[in-house]
């Protein structure tokens, strides 16, 4: 009797507790967001500011990053973000974009999870009259009202070229051994990053290309080197992350005794898609060598397009150009999945790695 | 023995003929012939691996025989499956009564076989008044929406009895049913097989306590070594001649001279604890063995639990070998000089998957572990290997998982362990429970062995008849009180009286 | 008489079937693939199976005492993260390696992350002994809330830069073999031998094999699972440290799915699930065939799609052996025991 | 007087889910406007639909005192198979383009195959259940890897969607629609449905019994296997039905659809009083626990609760969940933790031979 009195209360004392927390987590969030709101009104009625509904994919590595630079911009302008992460889930994502409908949003930027996937929340948005952006990917299938994104294939690409060459130098032809450290292999981006590095090796038969997924796994990549630089000689290593692999991989070999600098016998070429400060550091210190850097902080410039469409503005089709910012000269093209903002990517080598506006390097 | 032709001019409802079973380096049965006839409570009695199980799980159908029939009404099987064992009418109720603990009276009794509506649907309220006219129909009262985890022991035991029943049982096997229950309890059990026997239920009655065959068996079959001995009237036997049919040798009752000195080994000092017991004096001597009896939840279990310490104690104080004994955990009980055997050998005595070796030392490892905590292999061998010898206990190695051993080699294992603590003071709740009657013998002579050595003991049992011939002192308790005290040499010490003081006046026979 | 014999083959068969495929597995690749034996191979198949093995250690611990531990790995990443963020330098860039600027000494930092695994897996043991919470989801919620705080300290962030004293362990070699081995090599030995002639390790499988006996016994099994959970946490916590020395990298999502491989591994190498039965040498069995598969895969080309469905197989295979050595009834000794009667003849 | 009082905690008791899902609403709907609002209200469980349906089979398997851990990857595998056979093969397709009542009647086998398989290898094979459908989870996961291969397949026919994204009727609003989805609708029916089955047939009670003491089940001549089976099939046509639910929402199936769900279903089903002892709980309850999930997901992430803190605020979640659980079942029946993963294991048997 007592027994259950006490169990009811401490559940009670639970339940409120929860509650409290929930709440207390929710104000600073928008307190902060909001600093010159109104003090009368409740926070989450501060209708008066802009309210951008991020939906991350999910938040390591790069992911953070392309979230920090959306957040950047859009803080600067005064706006309010409410950032959600799916953690690779399509239908999680679904829900978050539910919410932000329900919440009633000005605007919502996402990175799909899955570019056809996103389409049923894209429609939802539409019929609510919310605008709807992309960032990193475009949607395939339906409109959105603008994509900005690096090209995640050519970034394969750049790797590819920068690693025939590099084998063609050593051997006189391109032949050799290459290791490919795959992403999650049932993601849009790992799979562009592989399609373009791919492709472009197919032209070389005598290059031998080994891949193994790694998910992204820190631990995967480590393993991966291990075994197969371990067993074989591997001349170059092509990482679909760099900001996952590069310090991995380098300890890796590392502990395989096959850890020479650039110019050294027995170098293996590191190439990889990001363009990590990791990476910029080991390509300055002469142990890696390549990175296709994507403009990462700078897709959060899509808060300007937003911007402009708040204020009933349509994007214009043709180049956009910023003194010294490394993504220019961009690009914007009208498609069937709406507007497009191609970002140049850059594919950085010890010339270059330098260069204080690549955001590895920040 | 010629008896069986002549006992009632009833039809067999089962018989069996020249059942042989084999298993790899045994032979559990040797043509065994045996019949139960309608209408009558069967009792099977013979020492653990006389074949009893054996012979019970063919006719379960769970095993089949390598030769021989056994033939029900008028059909003829060499081996049934299980589910034609049930279709034929047997049932089997074990010790351990299995029931579906989260699901109402009701729905065990009608499970598999829940009443519906003309739309196929469970028919609730027909399921409650119809699991409640079956019962009534049995004279079994029972809250059928209540769940089997709120019943007693007995009720359970009842329960399934009546189940059993309700399957068109014709023969039901009662496995050792009386095992934990109270003597009011057995009673009940009794009274409700009777008179299901007086409506034309026949039972096979499986059991330990030959007391209990003569008070509720109309014949009895006893097995040996896979043999039948023999079947007879009970009105033409007693247990001294059953005894020796079982065993094959005359065995008396146990008898002992008493090792009681004067020296005081311990002294409980007004033992309370609320709601079970209450105002517990007793002083005990070193060598002597005291009986402690009552009905069931008249405390004596929990007195024995709290002074081992598996429950809370309660007030009190306890004087042993003239130092407070403060133990309040099985670990610091053994340390201080008390040990204590549990009723339930298989939950509470044994590590069943570790080896004998492991069960024995577990109590003593604090003495036997050297640096870092690891243990003297040699010298823990050398212990067990002493206490195999002392206690005769039958093991292939140390190393045998103890839940291969027997039931009463099982027991000698939990009696080493306690005896490797080298107590000042026994206490021994059922010592003799689940064991045949040769390894009783055993089990005596150790107590006796160790009482010889100058420890004293604490029996809490309801073997009365045991009681007498091993005690030097027992003491009834009534309602958490320890009423009456009867000593060895005494005349009033008998089974009569004790019980009489057990039931608190009021004999129940 | 024979018969029994050749019943017994039957068990001593199935309790060491672990190291029969291991010994096939091993022959087969080292004919087929090539490069398996390489000196340097080999040391990588160890160096696999260390992190792992340090874990299954634990794992198979409290697989002794009747338990599962699924929270093993959200410690291995809360360790890491915890770690780096104590060591290194406050990010200067946006959205990378956010220490914490304390820069810790390493040592201190060893200790530190040593200890809030040790705390934590007391924590989780007290929670299922004392509150009686199903331990099966205790620690599968624990393991969310250690990889979630991962994620709040790092920001999602990878942090790379961790200082060489703390690498050691993961990273260095001695002689040309790697500390991590040696450790785990060593940890393997001491903790199987521990076990085995310890009074712990009798405690263990006791409460795993019966609580209630080991409890009338003299044993405390609340006791005994809160701390084979406590051992299983500073494990975890040090299997972080071996891990993140070998990676010089630390991110929230390290070490998942490695809870399933230590269960797989404890198993595979004759821990009941049941408790009372296994040593810590047999899971080592385990450890090593897991990690002598992931490594022939990486070695073969097989296609990428099929590497998880792989593991699904072997991981099913081994159980199908676990359950058919319960399905083997070993005989029940009688009092006319064969053996004892020949002896009085 | 004192035994009425306690009855009526026993009962308070018995329906905690739905007073936490009464507190759960009127929490978040005084904090929140947007919480409140209809189209959100109606969402609540559209938006866990899918996953409902996994509660659902996992509920089932619970009941029997079993567990599934592979249904994130049946939800997966199925999804992909239609969609692969529904979507044109410039979407990611095979190409097929079957109608849609083929493709879901293709689900359905693939679903009722798996949990043939699991099933099976249970029962026949006396495997634990757990770790088989763990091991099942990953191999299921590969299949979907290797039939994709790792790619999206989209875009299927507005009569597949129907269930999973379409919606009922329209009212208009100030500021666009409300409309109530189908799946909610559908969601509620089958717990509806399921409640009855599990309640009132034979089928459903012995499913109870069987989770309830498997030994005593068998003795009540109920085919304790047979039940441990169906009730995987059940299991089977319940992911068959989610990855329905999951493809039509999306209008596609991604090589990952489904990856991680195993917790939320584990916590919303023990949440809604499926004891993990096996043979308590019923389906109602679990939607309670369903619609609690759903509320907490719902309102924290409207909340603007920070990602990186919903994690950690789930587990915690899910620790108070198995306490509450651990309450109850001390409440009913003191039973010990080895208990109950014995229930879970192959053990049983074993025990009663040492019990023997």
């Amino acid at each position: 009797m007592k027994k259950n009195l006490t169990i009811l209360s401490v559940i009670a004392i639970a339940a409120m507790l929860l509650a409290a927390c929930a709440s207390n987590t929710a104000a600073p969030a928008a307190e902060e967001a909001a600093p010159v709101a109104e003090e009368a009104a409740p926070a989450e009625e501060a209708a008066a500011a802009v309210v951008i509904g991020y939906g991350a994919p999910e938040l390591s590595g790069a992911q953070g990053q392309i979230m920090q630079g959306l957040v950047d911009h859009s803080e600067a302008k005064g706006w309010e973000v409410v950032t959600t992460n799916a953690d690779f889930d399509a239908e999680a994502q679904a829900n978050q974009m539910d919410d932000f409908i329900s919440m009633g949003v000005n605007a919502i930027v996402t990175v799909p999870v899955d570019s056809q996937a996103i389409c049923s929340s894209v429609a939802k948005a539409k019929e609510a009259g919310i605008a709807f952006y992309t960032i990193d990917r475009a949607p395939i299938g339906c409109a959105v009202d603008m994509t900005v994104q690096s090209d995640n294939y050519l970034a394969g690409k750049q790797s590819a070229e920068a690693i025939v060459a590099f084998l063609t130098e050593k051997y006189g032809e391109a032949k050799g051994t290459v290791l490919e450290l795959q992403g999650d292999l049932g993601q849009n981006v790992a799979q562009l990053r592989g399609g373009g590095f791919n492709d472009y090796m197919a032209d070389y038969p005598n290059v031998e290309v080994i891949s193994k997924p790694t998910e992204w796994d820190a631990a995967k990549f480590s393993s991966a080197t291990l075994d197969v630089a371990g067993s074989t000689d591997v001349d170059a290593i092509y990482m679909h992350s760099d900001s996952v692999g590069t310090t991995v991989v380098l300890a890796a070999l590392e502990q395989l005794g096959k850890k020479f600098a650039r110019g050294e016998e027995g170098h293996v070429f590191l190439a990889g898609v990001d363009g990590s400060p990791d990476a910029m550091q080991a390509i300055r210190d002469g142990w890696s060598d390549q990175a296709s850097s994507q403009p990462i902080p700078d897709f959060g410039i899509i808060a300007d397009w937003i911007e402009k469409k708040l204020a009933g503005e349509e994007p214009v089709e043709g180049e956009v150009i910023q003194e010294g910012a490394l993504w220019s000269p961009a690009t914007i093209v009208m498609t069937d999945t709406g507007y497009q903002l191609n970002l140049a990517t850059t594919s950085v080598t010890p010339d270059n790695a330098d260069s204080a506006a690549l955001w590895g390097n920040n | 023995m010629n008896t069986t032709e002549k006992v009632m001019e009833r039809t067999p409802i089962l018989s069996v003929e020249g059942v042989s079973k084999a298993f790899p380096g045994v032979q559990a049965l040797t043509s065994v012939d045996f019949c139960v006839m309608d209408g009558e409570i069967h009792g099977l009695v013979g020492k653990n691996g006389a074949g009893k199980s054996t012979l019970m799980a063919i006719l379960m159908g769970i095993l089949e025989p390598n030769e021989g029939t056994i033939i029900i009404g008028d059909q003829q099987f060499h081996a049934m499956s299980p589910k034609e064992a049930i279709e034929k009418g047997i049932a089997y109720v074990p010790q351990h009564v299995a029931m579906m603990d989260s699901l109402t009276v009701a729905e065990n009794i009608l499970a598999g076989e829940l009443p519906k509506t003309k739309s196929g649907f469970v028919n609730w309220k027909k399921v409650n008044s119809e699991a409640k006219e079956r019962l009534d129909r049995l004279g079994l009262e029972m809250d059928v929406t209540k769940k089997v985890e709120g019943l007693g022991v007995a009720e359970q035991t009842m329960l399934a009895i009546a189940k059993a029943l309700f399957g068109d049982a014709k023969l039901i096997i009662l496995d050792e049913p009386t095992a934990s229950l109270s003597r009011t309890d057995i009673n009940r059990l009794f009274a409700f097989v009777k008179s299901l026997k007086d409506k034309g239920g026949s039972f096979i009655y499986i059991s330990h306590h030959l007391e209990e065959v003569f008070e509720i068996c109309d014949r009895v079959t006893v097995l040996r070594d896979g043999h039948i001995v023999g079947t007879a009237d009970v009105a033409e036997i007693d247990v001294p001649k059953l005894i020796v049919m079982m065993v094959g040798e005359d065995v008396e009752d146990y008898t002992r001279e008493s090792t009681c000195e004067d020296e005081t080994v311990m002294v409980l000092n007004g033992l309370e604890r609320r709601g079970y017991y209450e105002n517990i004096n007793l002083e005990l001597h070193k060598g002597e063995i005291i009986g402690l009896t009552g009905l069931q939840g008249c405390g004596v279990e929990q007195l024995g639990k709290g002074l081992f310490g598996l429950e809370p104690r309660g007030i009190g104080e306890i004087i042993l070998a003239d130092k407070k004994f403060t133990a309040v955990r099985p670990i610091e009980s053994f340390n201080q000089g008390l040990a204590y055997l549990p009723q339930d050998r298989y939950r509470y005595g044994l590590v069943g998957l570790r080896s004998v070796r492991e069960n024995v030392t577990y109590p003593i490892l604090n003495k036997l572990v050297r640096l870092m905590n690891l243990i003297n292999g040699k010298e823990e061998k050398i212990i067990v290997n002493k206490y195999i010898g002392e206690l005769d206990i039958k093991t292939p190695s140390q190393e045998q998982p103890a839940r291969l051993l027997s039931g009463g080699n099982q027991q000698k294992v939990v009696f080493a362990k306690l005896a490797s603590t080298q107590p000042s003071v026994l206490v021994l709740h059922e010592p003799t429970q689940g064991v045949d009657v040769r390894a009783k013998m055993d089990i005596f002579r150790i107590i006796d062995a160790m009482a010889a050595q100058g420890v004293a003991i604490i029996i809490i049992s309801t073997e009365i008849r045991e009681l007498i011939g091993v005690c030097d002192r027992i003491l009834v308790m009534n309602d958490g009180r320890l009423t009456s005290e009867f000593k060895k040499g005494e005349k009033d010490m008998t089974p009569e009286k004790i019980l009489a003081a057990i039931e608190g006046g009021k004999i129940n026979e | 008489m024979n018969k029994g014999q050749k019943r017994d083959w039957v068990k001593i068969i199935l309790d060491n079937f672990i190291w029969l495929i291991l010994t096939v597995l091993f022959t087969y690749f080292a004919v087929n693939v090539p490069n398996f034996t390489s000196k340097t191979n080999l040391l990588n198949i160890l160096l696999h199976a260390s992190v792992l093995g340090v874990l299954t250690i634990g794992q198979a611990i409290v697989l002794m005492t009747g338990n599962f531990d699924l929270s093993a790995e959200g410690m291995v990443s809360l360790s890491t993260i915890l770690a780096m963020w104590l060591m290194i330098e406050p990010g200067s860039v946006v959205g990378t390696a956010q220490g914490s600027g304390l820069m810790l000494n390493p040592y201190l930092v060893i200790f530190i992350i040593l200890i809030l695994g040790t705390l934590s897996g007391y924590i989780i043991g007290v929670l299922i002994t004392r509150l009686n919470m199903n331990g099966f989801i205790v620690t599968l919620a624990a393991q969310l809330v250690l990889r979630g705080v991962a994620m709040i300290v790092s920001n999602g962030q990878i942090m790379t830069g961790s200082p060489k004293a703390f690498n050691w362990l993961g990273g260095a070699k001695i002689y040309g073999i790697p500390v991590s081995v040696i450790v785990t090599l060593l940890l393997f030995v001491g903790v199987n031998y521990m076990l085995n002639q310890s009074k712990f390790g009798r405690e263990l499988r006791a409460v795993g094999a019966n609580p209630d006996a080991a409890q009338a016994s003299g044993f405390n099994p609340k006791r005994t699972i809160t701390l084979a959970y406590t051992i299983g946490g500073f494990l975890a916590a040090f299997a972080g440290w071996m891990l993140l020395g070998r990676l010089e990298t630390a991110v929230s999502s390290l070490g998942s799915g490695m809870t399933l491989e230590t269960v797989a591994a404890s198993v595979i190498g004759g821990v009941s699930l049941k408790g009372g039965i296994g040593s810590v040498g047999g899971a080592f069995a385990g450890v090593l065939l897991l990690s002598l598969i992931d490594n022939a895969l990486n070695l073969m080309s097989v296609d990428s799609f099929w590497v998880e469905s792989v593991r699904g197989f072997i991981i099913l295979l081994a159980l199908l052996i676990e359950a058919q050595k319960f399905r083997y009834k070993p005989k029940v000794v009688h009092e006319k025991e064969p053996a004892v009667a020949s002896d009085c003849k | 007087m004192k035994k009425n009082t306690s009855k009526l905690l026993d009962v308070i008791f018995e329906n905690l889910i739905w007073l936490l899902v009464a507190a759960g609403l009127i929490i978040f709907s005084s904090l929140s406007s947007s919480f409140r609002s209809p189209n959100n209200l109606a969402s609540l469980l559209y938006r866990s639909a899918a996953l409902g349906l996994l509660v659902l089979g996992q509920s089932f398997t619970m009941i029997t005192g079993n567990f599934d851990l592979s249904s994130e990857s049946g939800l997966g595998l199925t999804a992909m198979v239609a969609a692969l056979a529904l979507a044109s093969a410039d979407n990611g397709g095979l190409g097929w383009e079957v109608s849609p009542f083929v493709a879901i009647v293709l689900m359905i086998g693939v679903g009722l195959l798996i949990g043939l398989i699991n099933g099976l290898l249970i029962t026949r094979l006396k495997m634990n259940n757990l770790i088989v459908t763990i091991a099942m989870q990953m191999i299921l996961r590969g299949l979907v890897y290797i039939i994709s291969p790792g790619s999206t397949a989209s875009f299927f026919p507005k009569a597949f969607d129907w269930l999973g994204g379409g919606t009922l009727f329209k009212i208009p609003l100030e500021r666009g629609f409300f409309s109530f989805p189908v799946a909610t609708l559908f969601v509620i029916l089958i717990f509806v449905v399921s409640h009855i089955i599990t309640r009132y047939t034979q089928f459903g009670r012995n499913m109870y019994a069987v989770g309830s003491n498997l030994t005593a089940a068998k003795d009540a001549g109920i085919d304790t296997d047979k039940i441990v089976r169906i009730v995987y099939l059940i299991d089977g046509l319940c992911m068959a039905l989610a990855g329905l639910l999951a493809a039509g929402r999306l209008d596609s199936a991604t090589p990952r659809t489904g990856a991680g769900l195993t917790f939320p279903v584990q916590a919303a089903a023990v949440i809604g009083g499926i004891s993990m002892a096996g043979g308590r709980g019923n389906m109602i309850g679990a939607l309670g626990g369903l619609m609690l999930w759903s509320i907490l997901d719902n309102g924290l992430s409207i909340m603007k609760v920070s990602p990186f803190w919903i994690e950690t605020s789930r587990g915690l979640i899910l620790l108070f969940a198995v306490w509450l659980d651990a309450v109850k079942v001390k409440k009913v029946h003191q039973r010990s933790l080895i208990d109950i993963l014995l229930q879970s294991t192959i053990g049983l048997k074993d025990k009663t031979i040492v019990k023997n």
